[in-house]
């Protein structure tokens, strides 16, 4: 259990928490978090989006009764988490480009800070938020409300690519990749219980074979995953 | 003075608590937070002759105070379980339970025999192996119409029979709540020559997408576990205590130290936690120390003075 | 445009949300907070032939997602509710329909006669009567040791042809979760003439109070309901609707219009509400604006176009 | 759905709950209440503390998980509320004895305000709470902690009692008054689902047959109460 320091919405239905502590963790990895001492029983899996000396935080959408939980702390309450989990995203060499859909620009932002020569690209369906935070530390950062952000990232310009995002932009940056000899590595999801290997819930069929998000994802190249299953669940 | 220790069918366990299969993995994801040696034992994850893929899709849901599970027990198989895992397992001081499923009784008897064969063999060799087996008959059957085995007596009785001929291993037969009749599944089993039951797997249950129009899982039905159904499992661990005279292994939904107690009450011999694992990364650590603290309380010696009390 | 309204055996329901027994009372505590005209139909409470007083000590208790509860089918008796609670229930218009119960064969009989015969009598006076008959056959059969009539599909049966033998009102058996074979028991009662059945009922679940060292309730089990076993009853209304062609009611733990969907998508003909009712004192006319709402939002005229597409 | 004026601790785990509203109410009288969206699933029978014209007040005990679910709620944070159920305190004439142990004062100070004359005995196993409410209003007021109040207290001196507590009290009250004219009435509890009268959970057994806790009770003359009943539960 740890306390919470402050939880604001951004925008409406969009929160930053931040919690006291000192936390390990790197870029693309996540925490699970719980509120709550009954309902929702399973801890939801989010992704770590920024991490100081003392304190970790955590951007999310209010989508169901558990997001809506962690809406309701205020400062000085507690909440449950468990973290770092996950592989996060690679050591790479050369330039980068990030490109984040909606939610999927949070596990971007310490990837961004990690490699401040990286090209931000980030795509929102109605409404911006959080952009300032990736202007502070990126050297470029392209937005776009509405459209697809795919359509301005130009694969051959970038040695490697990180995404997040819904599965249907993951799919096109896939595809204007295929040509290129851009690296691309997607930030996978899948529900979770347990949210370190042992309850196989979160498997995800790839091309290498059964995969568990959380533990040998939830980032992957991009060959290995197989877009139908993401499509399926 | 207070002693958690409990003996099943032989096997020394030095507390009650036990993890479930297909929560725990095979100890190693765990082990990384917290000792596996404080648990009275842990059940792997169930294996099958074969290795399996498990099911697409969805996975996961969650429910009220529960969760459907759809894993299709993914698992690497017999073979792989006995060359990869077991050592790890039989490192830890605590008791190792191999959980066994099939698609049809062939299948049941060959795990278990290999499974076995396997034990002999390391004992020959001063090495330990499996400790005890958990049979579970909550398996689709293939060869007839996919329904499981568990749901009758009779056709469970040819599982259990078949696999008692063939291992000397402690066996403790996994019963399913969709039963016809749970107790009548309790008694057989102990006819059968079995040395303990264990229950309550999960209940067939489903969820539908109504935005998609179709089932959350490619199966249509999926498994409910968790405090939800922590009632209903409490009542049936009673009945079994009631009819059989061999050792009972409760679970369902147990998520305290109050529960452990209840089931106890109850008359289960030990009890194993399984969905609570997910609730919280410590949860068998907690129990233990839980349930420790709680007979220093209440000046519980052992978990005899309470066991079967009603 | 939208059309809510459904038909069940001949009786016509504004709309499928029908208020399920020992939850509502006879609707009379309730219309004090919301008119019954806005619901589809009441289950009046349990009835036996003799008044009951029910059980002692506690008949409720909490559990995660659910709640036990052990009446013990206190009710005022067959006369009495001809006489004192009937001509209130008909004066609203909904379908009112009579939960009956029983501890031996003839007590079903003699009650679901005289429920009948009002019925008549009421009729010829061009005054409205019963409705629909549902027969609750998780009652304890004295005779036979305790065990409910609904367990065995064969000692249903029994139940269910002596009563059709005495009445013509439209009658639904309500069955019970802890039948050996529910999808058996609902074919049962299509051959028996049955004209619909409704489920589930309570399942059988336990709770003890581990500080007193005995159960919570006088006759040690008592009966689950709530979300909790929602997951479970959507499957066996799947099951259910699947194997017989005469309408089914669904219930068990719906509380959300989410939850009528998915039942509706199951198959179920209209579905009932219980324990949420005390969750939100306007449960019933919540759920019968949200459906009206989400089948405008959805463009669903009739719920015909969603019924059973799984 | 109503909001949360304050919620503030008088002594460890005893709070009062300050609600906005108008809302109606007599002495002895209950509402339903309950917080979050999911568990605990059903309502807590709380009496009524106070009322005025723009707000209503509980004093409750933390002991399980509805409870303490009440204690977490922020001012401004919604409580969800319904009632007032039950019959209440009855209107009397001439000398009243008020007698509370610990939780069971809460009932008794919207009676002390309706009768200024009332003496008011209240006793606690450890430590004293909400004392200085009564003191407020009423004439007289004896405070015991530790052993029994019975003990204070005289029937012969009053033509009325009401009493609320812990069960063997008011058995112990009950006892004592046996041989006067007091007309004693007790305020009882049971575990209720509906509040309303409709689920028949709060049922007791009485001299007059079964009665409802949440609808002829939770006052009833004490002639009519069966401790039996009462202990068992
Ligand atoms: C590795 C990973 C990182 C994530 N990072 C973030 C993040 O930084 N910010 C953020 O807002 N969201 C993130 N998500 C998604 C987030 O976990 C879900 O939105 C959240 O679980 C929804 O819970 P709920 O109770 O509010 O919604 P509900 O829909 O009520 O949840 C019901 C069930 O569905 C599961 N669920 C629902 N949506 C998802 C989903 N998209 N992924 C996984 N499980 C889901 C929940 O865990 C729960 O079991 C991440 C998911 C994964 C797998
Ligand atoms: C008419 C009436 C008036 C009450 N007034 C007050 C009051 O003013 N202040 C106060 O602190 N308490 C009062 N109580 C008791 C209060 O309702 C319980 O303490 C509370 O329900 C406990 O809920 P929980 O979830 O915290 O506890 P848990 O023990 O977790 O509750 C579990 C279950 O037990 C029930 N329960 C537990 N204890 C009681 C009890 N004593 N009475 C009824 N149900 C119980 C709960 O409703 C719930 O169903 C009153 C009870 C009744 C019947
Ligand atoms: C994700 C998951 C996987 C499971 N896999 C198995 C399995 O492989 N074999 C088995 O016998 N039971 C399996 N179970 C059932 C559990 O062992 C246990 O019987 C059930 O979950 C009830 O206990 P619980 O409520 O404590 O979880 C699984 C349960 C879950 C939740
Ligand atoms: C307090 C209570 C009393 C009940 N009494 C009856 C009854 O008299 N007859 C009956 O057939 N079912 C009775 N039931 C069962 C309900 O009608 C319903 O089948 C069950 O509660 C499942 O629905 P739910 O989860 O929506 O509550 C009762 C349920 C509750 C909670
Ligand atoms: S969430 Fe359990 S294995 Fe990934
Ligand atoms: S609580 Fe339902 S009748 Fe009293």
């Amino acid at each position: 259990m740890a306390n919470v320091i402050s939880n604001v919405a951004l925008v409406p239905g969009i929160y930053v928490m931040k919690i006291e502590g000192t936390f390990k963790g790197e870029m693309g990895q996540f925490y699970m978090l719980r509120s709550g001492t009954g309902y929702p029983l399973l801890p939801r899996p989010i992704s770590i989006y920024d991490i100081g000396d003392e304190d970790i935080s955590f951007l999310y959408r209010v989508v169901g009764e558990g997001t809506h939980l962690f809406s309701q702390l205020q400062s000085g309450q507690e909440i449950q988490l468990e973290g770092p989990f996950g592989n996060g995203f690679p050591q790479v060499e050369g330039s980068l480009a990030l490109v984040g859909g909606g939610m999927g620009t949070a596990p971007l932002l310490l990837a961004a800070k990690h490699y401040p020569h990286a090209h931000v690209y980030l795509g929102f369906a109605q409404q911006a938020f959080g952009v300032d935070a990736f202007e502070a530390v990126a050297a470029s950062v392209q937005v776009r409300v509405g459209g697809s952000i795919v359509e301005k990232v130009d694969p051959h310009l970038y040695a490697n690519m990180f995404s997040c995002g819904p599965t249907p932009m993951l799919q096109a940056l896939a595809m204007k990749t295929a040509g290129s000899s851009s690296r691309l590595y997607i930030s996978t999801e899948r529900h979770m219980a347990c949210g370190i290997g042992a309850c196989l819930g979160c498997t995800m069929h790839t091309r290498g074979g059964n995969k568990r998000v959380c533990k040998e994802g939830p980032v992957f190249p991009v060959e290995e995953v197989d877009f139908d299953d993401l499509h399926g669940v | 003075m207070i002693s958690m220790a409990c003996n099943i069918a032989g096997v020394p366990f030095k507390n009650p608590i036990i993890m479930a299969s297909g929560t725990f993995g095979f100890g190693r994801e765990y082990a990384e937070f917290y000792s596996p040696e404080l648990l009275g034992g842990i059940v792997g994850k169930g294996l099958t002759l074969h290795p399996k893929a498990g099911n697409t899709g969805s996975r996961i849901h969650e429910t009220a105070s529960g969760m459907l599970n759809s894993v299709g027990l993914e698992n690497p198989g017999v073979a792989a379980f006995l060359k990869d895992e077991l050592d790890d397992m039989t490192r830890w001081n605590t008791a190792v339970i191999a959980n066994v499923g099939g698609s049809n009784l062939e299948e049941y008897v060959q795990a278990v025999a290999m499974i076995t064969e396997n034990a002999q063999k390391r004992r020959t060799m001063n090495r330990r192996g499996v400790d005890m087996l958990e049979l579970n008959i909550s398996c689709p059957n293939v060869k007839q119409g996919g329904m499981q085995f568990g749901i009758q007596t009779e056709v469970a009785r040819d599982v259990v029979r078949q696999v008692r001929n063939v291992t000397a291993l402690p066996l403790v037969v996994k019963l399913s709540p969709n039963a016809e009749n749970i107790t009548q599944m309790a008694v057989m089993c102990e006819e059968e020559g079995a040395d303990g039951v264990s229950l309550i797997n999960t209940f067939s249950a489903m969820k539908i997408d109504i935005r998609r129009r179709r089932s959350v899982f490619t199966n249509t039905y999926a498994g409910l576990s968790g405090p939800a159904i922590k009632p209903i499992a409490l009542r049936m661990v009673h009945q079994v205590a009631q009819a059989v005279s061999i050792p009972v292994i409760g679970m369902g939904g147990i998520s305290s130290v109050e529960d452990i107690i209840e089931f106890t009450m109850a008359g289960a011999a030990a009890i194993q936690v399984g969905t609570y694992n997910f609730v919280h990364l410590h949860a068998g650590a907690e129990l233990v120390y839980g349930l420790e603290q709680w007979m220093q309380r209440e000046k519980v010696q052992t978990l005899d003075e309470i066991r079967g009390i009603l």
